[in-house]
């Protein structure tokens, strides 16, 4: 299982802030698991498509083609805007 | 030190405690303060909401704190942060340098507020008299 | 604001009242403060007497504050700075500049404590455990 | 008459702090001024003769060129140390 997290603009756009998933065949890094949840809908196709994205994995920001396994915690955000 | 929190902070007694540890030692105290401004993108600001990745935001700070340690010759080092609901006019950030001599405390107090505003996983929602809409790009305070 | 003061100040007070007063215009206020370090040049330093030119004092302080409002866009600008008999960990000078953006304050905070370390009519003498003396070059703070 | 100041060694060393003085026939300028008082004795000549020294008419620096005249303030101290 995969942990999801969305945050901010994301958790609104796409009604959802925490998921599990299950990874499926083929599914071995960050550019393959979000063109997976792209296939849900238009929503998601937008959304995930937008090249701002950022993705963490295990609360470390990453790149697109870093690996993803079983029990990772993957967050997909927009740019932050703090401080 | 960093900390994050719903709560108001005080810089008064922050800067003191800063000087107090470090007396004699620390001759510079550099601090930055960023509050909610009431306008944005020609939007009058009624308030402010604040989230964060809990978890990822302690690591981020954390990381900004030992990388300005590093780079730069400390005696001290603060970043708060605040997270919720805030109007114009309230603190949301406090970063502050302590070092020997100015110019280093300078550089880094800067470079840590220049880096949380571009890797701690903070978002601000703005609510204005237009509706509610996430900050996207130039953020609510300096 | 321009003050030359004995008595100690609170910074904690001053930030409030920048705060407060610029509540929603300022989106960034960064200040400086100078304190007395316990070692220059390998002496140990008991006392530190700041003299100064009363009435020059005051209209070099204000020249800072005018160039550095027309240089910067701010909402409000401090500067402090005590004289007389100080100990190792006291204060000496507080600087700050508020503004919009952060940018702005930071460029202006740096720009008036160094122009009041060239321009001000302060002198330091240090009383160390080998005499007295007067401070030539790098003064005892950051 | 010119009033003058000195400030911190300046005004320990010659031992004075503050003094009134006639400008005498020729001494029109600060260079000149400077001259004139360093031919009371030796810690004057040298004291004055420090590179370093800052002058100060009315409370506005000025260079060794600028005129003096009566009624002046004029303030001589070493490089500055606060902040």
């Amino acid at each position: 299982m995969v942990q999801l997290r969305f945050f901010a603009s994301l958790r609104e756009t796409l009604g959802v802030g925490d998921e599990q998933v299950e990874l499926p065949d083929g599914i071995t890094d960050i550019a393959a698991l979000i063109g997976w949840l792209q296939q849900r809908d238009e929503t998601w196709r937008t959304t995930l498509g937008d090249s701002r994205l950022h993705v963490a994995i295990n609360q470390t920001i990453v790149k697109p083609d870093c690996p993803v396994s079983d029990g990772d915690e993957v967050a997909l955000f927009p740019p932050v805007t703090g401080g | 030190m960093i900390r994050v929190q719903q709560d108001d902070f005080d810089p008064g007694v922050e800067l003191e405690q800063v000087r107090s540890k470090n007396a004699g030692t620390a001759g510079a105290v550099v601090s930055f303060i960023g509050m909610v401004r009431d306008l944005n993108d020609s939007n009058t600001i009624r308030k402010m909401t604040l989230e964060h990745y809990p978890g990822m935001t302690e690591k981020a700070l954390a990381a900004i704190e030992t990388t300005t340690r590093e780079r730069w010759d400390l005696t001290d080092v603060i970043i708060i942060h605040r997270i919720g609901t805030l109007a114009p006019g309230d603190r949301i950030v406090f970063v502050a340098a302590a070092s020997a001599h100015r110019e280093q405390a300078f550089r880094a107090c800067e470079y840590m507020i220049d880096t949380l505003k571009t890797d701690a996983p903070f978002w601000k929602k703005e609510v204005t008299d237009n509706g509610d809409h996430w900050v996207s790009t130039a953020p609510g305070t300096g």
